[in-house]
């Protein structure tokens, strides 16, 4: 059982930094948002299973708002949004899918190396997790740095923020993980309507910035 | 009795340097017309000229200030005070413990300082020319001297006159740096003075002189008193040059009154040749353009640096 | 006093966080902005009372979700109190700018009460005994800024408020996966659930920690509370919030917020300066402060809003206080404490005149404010005050804690003395280039009246204080800040 | 005891300032009264204090510890013959410049900007003498310079003044961080800083040598060392006048003493290298200093170049003195440090007359460019005669002070040949050398400062109106000067009353200087050489006198006034005169392509022609140009290639902050 549990939780959050690459190798809005979609539900498996093997029922609460917003709710709402913004055209990336794909396996390799000795210690499920969890944090940062869509980058930024649940979950009896979550789903919440709300379309720098440097600090 | 002794000899050679000056002036401006084979006015005649300038009225232009009238007598008196400082006829004298060279050398530098200043002082454009250049040769002239005082104090131990003149007597020795300073001093005496080929003192062709362009607007008494510290700052020089480089024949003030006499002659017979070499030396030579003389003066800056240094080198070994 | 506090029906403690609770949703029902000021005003002195009380006696540790020992005291003091004098300011601040239509009066009720929220945030965060919680603080405490920040709805303002919003979540998010490492490390140690989170159980137990697992979690925690404190090159969101943001807002996050991020991160250095086996936490903050030090001095040059200038020269000190701590030991930790507790003072102090500035002069462009000390002598004056305090010039207290800084580091690594020395000239050059042409000079155009009296009080209180401890430190607040600089390590 | 009265009085100093403000704004005589009749009263007292405490001996001096400034050591003040002599320096100018002011202030436009700044401005510099631990040292340090900045701004309306201000500020700042580190490096890592402590701790070589530079770039930034003395000439004349004579001549000197202070008593034995850099930055600083002093056409700006140059004479005097007592020569350390003890004192003096004399042709006709003034000598005689006595002390000039104080400089050098160090021996008479040339081109500016502006003809009808200053100013400058005279006839007594300190300083000290015969005084030994001011003004007295009598009694006293000669073509025009650019020509012309990078461009058209002809002069300063426009060159630069990080978008920004994660992580994945 012990073994078991223990590959069912690696190959969730292996299946986790799977989507969290095909999300880098998609190139098309609507294309994106459904791979988030499954990454959610990546997710809420993980989450599901770790309150199941570690018996606490809290933690379903955790995945149960992973599916419900974040699988269901947030896809939903950019589905309309970026159709309504008549954005679903392709992702404009800095650098190309393919160094950006060489770049995410770097920083896979990466995590392994800092956190697999670094958690020597701690009991292997927890270390798998968090070097995949490290994994799916550095890959939604990669996304947000290398996308250039607005779109994109909340979802970079939401699958970074499934890492860090992926990771609080797996930390066997932490503490305050619910409220965590929920604090994170406001953030997230936040986000979505403050692009809606502002009409940010493009990228998240907004309007044009030439008619900002009159205002802010132009070069002298 | 010693110190009555001491101040007679004291004030003797305050009044003679006052006495000989004139006459050292007229002398080699009569040496000079024999060199350019002219009669020449008589030895005596500057005498002639200082009486009647001080008999006439002076004419001072309008907007002539105090300054323009009181600097004559400061120019002069402290003409006056370096010269009676520098031993003539004898040495050690009661007030040469006032001033050594240096101080010397800084009377001079007040006198100019006024004769600068009054050049200025009626606002026209020669006295302007005459200050400028005066006060350029004097910064070059015054670090010349001073390197000079520095090489000659090293060699005789102090920089006072009186006792520099003993220790030449005592220890005489033919030294590298003293032919250095003595050239030196020659050449910073004949830019002090207003001499060729620095200046012309006899000339009256404005725009190449110094001298005389600061004193153009003087006349009458005033005149007479600068030409006669003029006269005091040529004989001081060439006194020094002698009480420096010949010193033989200078009596102490304790000596008798042989001695003294003595000293008095030999004197005389040293103002009198080097009056004549210096005029050998004029008639010889050409007057400079103006922007010539910073590099024969910059010379005896560096002869006089030279000469230090030599010394600061010899001493090691 | 203490027999007082004894007969109170809760402990001071809570009161520091029911108070401005309280507070915001009484706010948020009141429409007068009038009232609403007022209530804030009273609001944030009750807070400061209580907080005052916190010196006299300190609720037993170990129990519940707060604490408060020697190095949070001193946050939460200076906070209370800076949150206290900025109520004031912004009670005539915002009247003017309601006056000339910047603002709308629904807006103020928004405001009033985020302005209780923060409060709220940053007490819990100081005083929370739970790496969690605190974390939770610093993010609420986040986004009322961010809230704020927008308040004035211009395309400036939101841009500066979705940069302030973006930034600040990512630092947040790699905040929280630093403490989840820590909680890592500590669970076997500790064991699970709630005690491996708590500060005092943390503290106690750090040295038998995971060395590996503090160090990534440091650097987690470090990039992450790190862009709180608006650390380069993660300070981008920073100079924006300052200058788009109403001017109370920007002395309260010069003045507390970046206090409170510099806390989180103080905390955990104690936590890692406690293993031995850990790397040590100083060379990276002393890397980052300089960096973030002479990165800001040059940045200080071309500004041309008057706001954006002194929100570089936060980042400028920013620097300098974790340089301080970074270096460690007595001397320097002390130094830091003090250059913290003046920055927060001189900042805020230099903000509210800043304020006014802008607001009598219509406009916070640098070149169109000239002449101050002339048309405006208190005012400009004050400014000139302020701006001497920051770039450390004596008799201010500034002085004192640069003066340690300095010398005791130069005394310990002459070579890190040096970009020490350079970054604090080219911050100096720039700051007094800029005050040259705002204060003096033939005087620019005002708009406005010379602004109300009562908000030339907390700017000249702030001065008078950072006076003060400039010459005088009393000796008590000197050997507690000693025991909290011997706590530091 | 006296050290209590001493930091009443400095405290009281703040105290007027403090009420300053609201006196300013009283109705104007009173308040401008009141604060320089509260500053003369104060300083006076602390000169009293200070001549108590160098004459007295141990009676006056002592220690004082206030519980304030740095927590664990307090503020520690004490008194020794070292800052007495300091002490007379600096409110000895203190009185000159607040009696000065009891006139000169009521021209001031913008009191609330002066009478605030002024007592602290004494009060900085009183306790920069008195402070006895690095902390309050620089206090007091920063808050002197802080003060006079203020005081600079005070005429802020003018971008000249604004620059120099800017510039003045951060040179200070430079100079006060410098000294932190050097104080940083002497209290070690235990943090005590008092003097006493720092005295008694030992200090190796390499921390020495390198708190004598930090104190070179420290206190000489301050004393205006070259290259450090660019905000010097920018923000002495920016002042006004009476502040102006105080920073030249009296702030400069506070700058010498923190110098003097570490370098001699808290480092203890000197390096014979210390004296090689001293006295190559002493010669240059006043050769540089000069030359551009006689290039001047603003009477103020003229006045602050040759405090330059005054600074050099000083540095060469310390640096000789450093030479001494490396070697153990105590007699000639003792003598080197006089003269530069005694130029300090002097140069006070004659520097805050003439500063003040400026002030007065300032308030007189509204103009500080020596080009538009002329002939001022017959609208303000008084001034005229006050200022020529400055000039005359300044020029080293005997019977004044001003050449007392060199002349036992130059005695000094003539001892150099006795050191062992080969460098040394090279370098001393080389500084002697640019001494000499610094005291004649310092001769020949003053002599063009005051001949083009106090003789000649008016040149603008600014100058045609000018009128004297009030007889309380005047007063002042008849103080100075009879000072400068006093000092300068009778010098013995001064250098009696500064062996404590010589002994102090390099354990030795000059013989004592009899009162009789002559009253000379003499450096080493009567053979050697000495001087007697008071005999040779007596002589120039006697001598211009019987000239005087003689002519007068036996000769003609009548004078007729008539047209000016001018060798028959004299010309009405006030242009047609000798200008300050056409006296400094010559030497211009020797000096100027060496030290200046001179360029003229004169431009004569071809005859027949009729437009005027043209000469454009332009001269550089090197100093500027090779030093500081680099830098603010490089600083710029950097600033604007920085700049472009505010511009960027948010994504740039993350990518940051990425950037930084994974560079860290890289680094701790490396480290384990």
């Amino acid at each position: 059982m012990q073994h078991f549990s223990l590959d069912a939780a690696h190959m969730f959050a292996g299946g986790m930094v799977l989507v969290s690459f095909m999300m880098l190798y998609q190139d098309r809005i609507l294309g994106l948002i459904n791979v988030f979609a499954a990454h959610a539900v990546v997710l809420t498996l993980s989450v599901s299973w770790q309150a199941y093997i570690q018996d606490a029922p809290h933690l379903y609460i955790t995945a149960a708002i992973a599916f419900g917003l974040k699988a269901i709710g947030i896809p939903w709402a950019l589905h309309r949004m970026v159709v309504r913004l008549g954005i679903h055209r392709e992702i404009e990336t800095v650098g190309g899918i393919g160094p950006t794909m060489l770049m995410g396996i770097v920083l896979v390799a990466l995590s392994m190396v800092v956190m697999l000795p670094a958690a020597a210690e701690a009991d292997p499920i927890a270390r798998e997790d968090l070097a995949l969890a490290l994994s799916v944090i550095l890959l939604g940062l990669l996304m947000m740095v290398t996308r250039q869509n607005a779109v994109s980058q909340i979802i970079g930024f939401m699958s970074l923020e499934n890492g860090l649940i992926l990771a609080a979950t797996g930390a066997k009896g932490m503490p305050l993980v619910v409220e965590i979550s929920v604090a994170f789903s406001v953030l997230v919440a936040f986000i979505v309507i403050g692009v809606f709300l502002f009409r940010i379309r493009e990228r998240f720098d907004t309007v044009d910035t030439q008619a900002l440097d009159d205002f802010r600090e132009g070069r002298e | 009795m010693g110190l009555i002794l001491d101040l007679l000899v004291q004030g003797t050679q305050m009044v003679l340097v006052l006495v000989l000056a004139p006459g050292l002036i007229g002398f080699t401006r009569k040496i000079k017309a024999h060199l350019l084979r002219r009669q020449g006015p008589p030895v005596l005649q500057p005498y002639y000229d200082l009486l009647r300038l001080v008999r006439k009225e002076a004419v001072l232009a309008h907007n002539a200030s105090w300054l323009f009238r009181n600097a004559p007598y400061m120019i002069f008196a402290t003409t006056w005070v370096a010269a009676a400082l520098v031993p003539t006829f004898a040495a050690n004298l009661h007030f040469s413990w006032a001033a050594d060279l240096i101080a010397i050398t800084a009377l001079l530098g007040s006198s100019r300082f006024f004769l600068a200043l009054v050049g200025m002082d009626i606002g026209t454009s020669f006295g302007g020319i005459g200050s400028s250049r005066e006060m350029l040769f004097a910064t070059l002239a015054e670090p010349a001297m001073i390197m000079i005082i520095f090489t000659v104090a090293l060699v005789a131990g102090s920089t006072q006159l009186s006792e520099v003149a003993t220790f030449m007597v005592t220890h005489t020795s033919l030294r590298v740096s003293l032919g250095l300073a003595l050239i030196g001093l020659i050449i910073v005496a004949l830019a002090e003075n207003a001499r060729i080929p620095v200046d012309n003192p006899a000339t009256h062709l404005e725009l190449t002189m110094v001298h005389e362009a600061m004193i153009l607007e003087y006349s009458g008494r005033h005149l007479a008193v600068i030409e006669l510290a003029a006269a005091l700052k040529l004989l001081l020089y060439i006194s020094m040059i002698a009480c420096i480089f010949v010193p033989w024949g200078i009596a102490q003030p304790d000596d008798g009154i042989l001695y003294l006499l003595l000293g008095a002659v030999t004197y005389l017979a040293k103002i009198a040749i080097g009056g004549f070499l210096m005029v050998v030396f004029e008639t010889s030579i050409a007057k400079m353009r103006v922007f010539r003389a910073p590099e024969f003066l910059g010379g005896a800056l560096m002869l006089g640096f030279l000469g230090t240094l030599l010394l600061f080198v010899s001493r090691s070994f | 006093m203490t027999a007082f506090l004894h007969m109170l029906p809760f402990a001071p403690i809570n009161a520091l966080l029911a108070v401005p609770a309280t507070a915001a949703l009484i706010l948020l029902l009141v429409s007068s902005y009038r009232l609403g000021a007022w209530i804030n005003m009273l609001a944030s002195g009750t807070t400061f009372l209580f907080a005052l009380t916190l010196l006299i006696e300190r609720p037993a540790p170990g129990a519940g979700y707060l604490f408060v020992d020697d190095l949070n005291i001193v946050f939460v003091v200076l906070g209370t109190f800076v949150g206290l004098t900025t109520s004031v300011f912004s009670a005539s601040y915002i009247g003017h700018e309601l006056e000339i239509g910047r603002l709308k009066p629904h807006y103020l009720r928004f405001y009033h009460g985020m302005y209780q929220i923060l409060s709220l945030a940053m007490n819990l965060g100081l005083t929370a005994n739970n790496i969690g919680l605190m974390w939770v603080a610093v993010e609420l405490a986040t986004l009322t800024t961010v809230m704020m920040v927008g308040l004035y709805r211009t395309q400036a303002a939101l841009e500066a408020a979705w940069k302030y919003f973006i930034l600040g979540s990512v630092g947040i998010a790699l905040a929280l996966f630093g403490t989840i490492l820590i909680y890592m490390a500590a669970r076997p140690v500790i064991g699970e659930g709630h005690d491996a989170m708590v500060w005092t159980a943390l503290v106690a137990n750090a040295d038998k920690f995971s060395p590996e697992l503090l160090n990534v979690a440091f650097v987690f925690l470090m990039l992450g509370y790190g862009t709180k404190v608006g650390l380069a090159p993660l300070h981008a969101w920073l100079p924006d919030a300052h200058a788009e943001g109403p001017t109370p807002i920007s002395a309260v996050l010069s003045g507390l917020l970046l206090n409170v991020a510099l806390y989180a991160l103080l905390r955990f250095k104690m936590l890692l300066a406690a293993n031995p086996l850990a790397v040590a936490p100083g060379p990276l903050m002393v890397t980052l402060g300089l960096v973030s030090l002479i990165f800001a001095g040059f940045m200080l040059y071309l500004r041309r809003d008057i706001k954006r200038l002194f929100a570089y020269s936060s980042i400028e000190h920013m620097g300098i206080i974790s340089f301080a701590f970074g270096m460690g030991g007595p001397l320097a930790n002390f130094a830091g404490l003090l250059h913290m507790t003046m920055h927060s003072l001189t900042k805020s102090a230099i903000f509210f005149a800043v304020g006014q500035i802008a607001q009598v002069k219509g406009t916070q462009k640098l070149s169109d404010i000239r002449g101050l000390t002339e048309s405006h002598p208190r005012l400009g004056w004050g400014l000139v005050i302020g701006v001497a305090a920051i770039v450390g010039l004596p008799p201010m207290g500034v002085f004192m804690s640069e003066y340690l800084i300095v010398s005791s580091t130069f005394a310990r690594e002459p070579l890190l003395a040096i970009p020490l020395v350079f970054g604090l000239l080219i911050a100096f050059g720039a700051l007094t280039w800029r005050l040259i042409g705002i204060a003096f000079g033939p005087p620019s155009a005002s708009v406005g009246d010379a602004g109300r009296q009562p908000s030339m009080v907390p700017l000249f209180i702030h001065l008078l204080l950072v006076l003060t401890a400039g010459i005088f430190l009393p000796a008590p607040l000197v050997a507690w800040f000693e025991n909290v600089a011997r706590m530091l390590g | 005891m006296a050290i209590a009265v001493a930091l009443w009085c400095v405290i009281g100093l703040i105290a007027v300032s403090a009420a300053a403000p609201a006196l300013a704004a009283r109705p104007q005589p009173l308040g401008t009264r009141l604060v320089y009749g509260a500053s003369l009263i104060l300083t006076g007292l602390l000169l009293l204090i200070g001549i108590a405490a160098l004459l007295g001996g141990a009676d006056f001096q002592g220690q004082k510890v206030l519980p304030i400034g740095l927590p664990w050591i307090g503020a520690h003040f004490s008194l020794d013959s070292l800052s007495a002599v300091f002490l007379i320096i600096v409110n000895l100018g203190g009185v000159a410049a607040s009696l000065y002011a009891l006139g000169y202030g009521l021209h001031e436009e913008a009191p609330g900007r002066v009478l605030p700044f002024y007592p602290a401005f004494l009060a900085g510099m009183n306790l920069v003498l008195l402070s006895a631990d690095a902390f309050s040292f620089l206090v007091s340090w920063e808050f002197m310079s802080l003060s006079s900045w203020a005081l600079v701004m005070s005429h802020h309306h003018e971008g000249e003044n604004r620059k120099a201000g800017y510039v003045y500020l951060l040179m200070a700042s430079f100079g006060t961080l410098m000294l932190m580190l050097a104080f940083g490096l002497l209290a070690g890592t235990s943090g005590d800083a008092t003097f006493a402590a720092i005295m008694t701790a030992a200090h190796p070589d390499w921390i020495s040598g390198a708190v004598l530079v930090l104190m070179l770039l420290g206190a000489g930034s301050k004393a205006g060392l070259v290259p450090l003395h660019v905000w010097l000439p920018l923000a002495h004349p920016a002042a006004p006048s009476h502040v102006s004579g105080l920073m030249s001549g009296v702030m400069t000197k506070v700058a010498v003493y923190g110098f003097i202070r570490v370098v001699f008593v808290l480092l203890g034995q000197p390096q014979w290298w210390w004296a090689v850099l001293l006295l190559v930055l002493g010669s240059l600083t006043a050769v540089l200093g000069v030359l551009q002093a006689v290039m001047q056409r603003d009477l103020k700006r003229l006045l602050a170049y040759s405090t330059v140059e005054n600074i050099g004479i000083i540095f060469i005097g310390i640096g000789l003195a450093l030479a001494f007592k490396t070697n153990g020569m105590g007699a000639a350390a003792s003598l080197a440090i006089v003269s530069a003890l005694l130029h300090c004192f002097n140069h006070s003096l004659f520097k805050n007359l003439l500063f003040l004399g400026a002030g007065n042709v300032l308030v007189g006709t509204g103009e500080r460019d020596i080009e538009k003034l002329g002939g001022l000598i017959h609208r303000m005689p008084r001034t005229a005669y006050l200022f020529l006595g400055g000039c005359v002390a300044i020029s080293a000039l005997p019977p004044l002070n001003g050449f007392v104080s060199e002349w036992l400089l130059l005695q000094a050098i003539l001892l150099s040949p006795d050191l062992p160090q080969w460098a040394l021996r090279f370098l001393v008479p080389a500084a002697g050398a640019m001494l000499a040339l610094a005291a004649a081109l310092a001769g020949s500016c003053f002599v063009r400062a005051f001949g083009v502006t106090f003789l000649g003809r008016a040149r603008s009808t600014a100058a045609s109106e000018a009128h004297e200053a009030e007889p309380v100013s005047l007063k002042a400058m008849s103080l100075l000067i009879g000072l400068c005279l006093l000092a300068g006839t009778l010098p013995g007594p001064l250098i009696d009353s500064l062996s404590p300190v010589t002994s102090f300083l390099v354990a030795g000290h000059m013989p004592t200087q009899p009162l009789m015969p002559l009253l000379s005084i003499i450096p080493i030994n009567e053979s050697r050489s000495s001087y007697s001011g008071i005999l040779v003004f007596g002589f120039i007295m006697a001598s211009s006198w019987i000239a005087i009598r003689v002519i007068h009694n036996f000769a003609s006293r009548a004078v007729r006034r008539a047209p000016p000669w001018d060798c028959g073509f004299p010309n009405a025009d006030p242009a047609t005169q000798y200008t300050a650019d056409s006296f400094a020509q010559p030497i211009r012309r020797v000096f100027g392509p060496m030290f200046f990078r001179l360029k003229v461009d004169a431009h004569m058209p071809r005859p027949g022609d009729p437009k005027p002809a043209t000469l454009a002069v332009t001269l550089r300063d090197l100093v500027w140009d090779f030093l500081y426009a680099p830098i603010s060159g490089w600083v710029m630069f950097a600033a604007e290639r920085l700049n472009v990080l505010q511009f960027l978008t948010i994504r740039s920004y993350l990518s940051l902050v990425f950037a930084a994660l994974v560079a860290l992580l890289f680094l701790v994945a490396t480290w384990a």
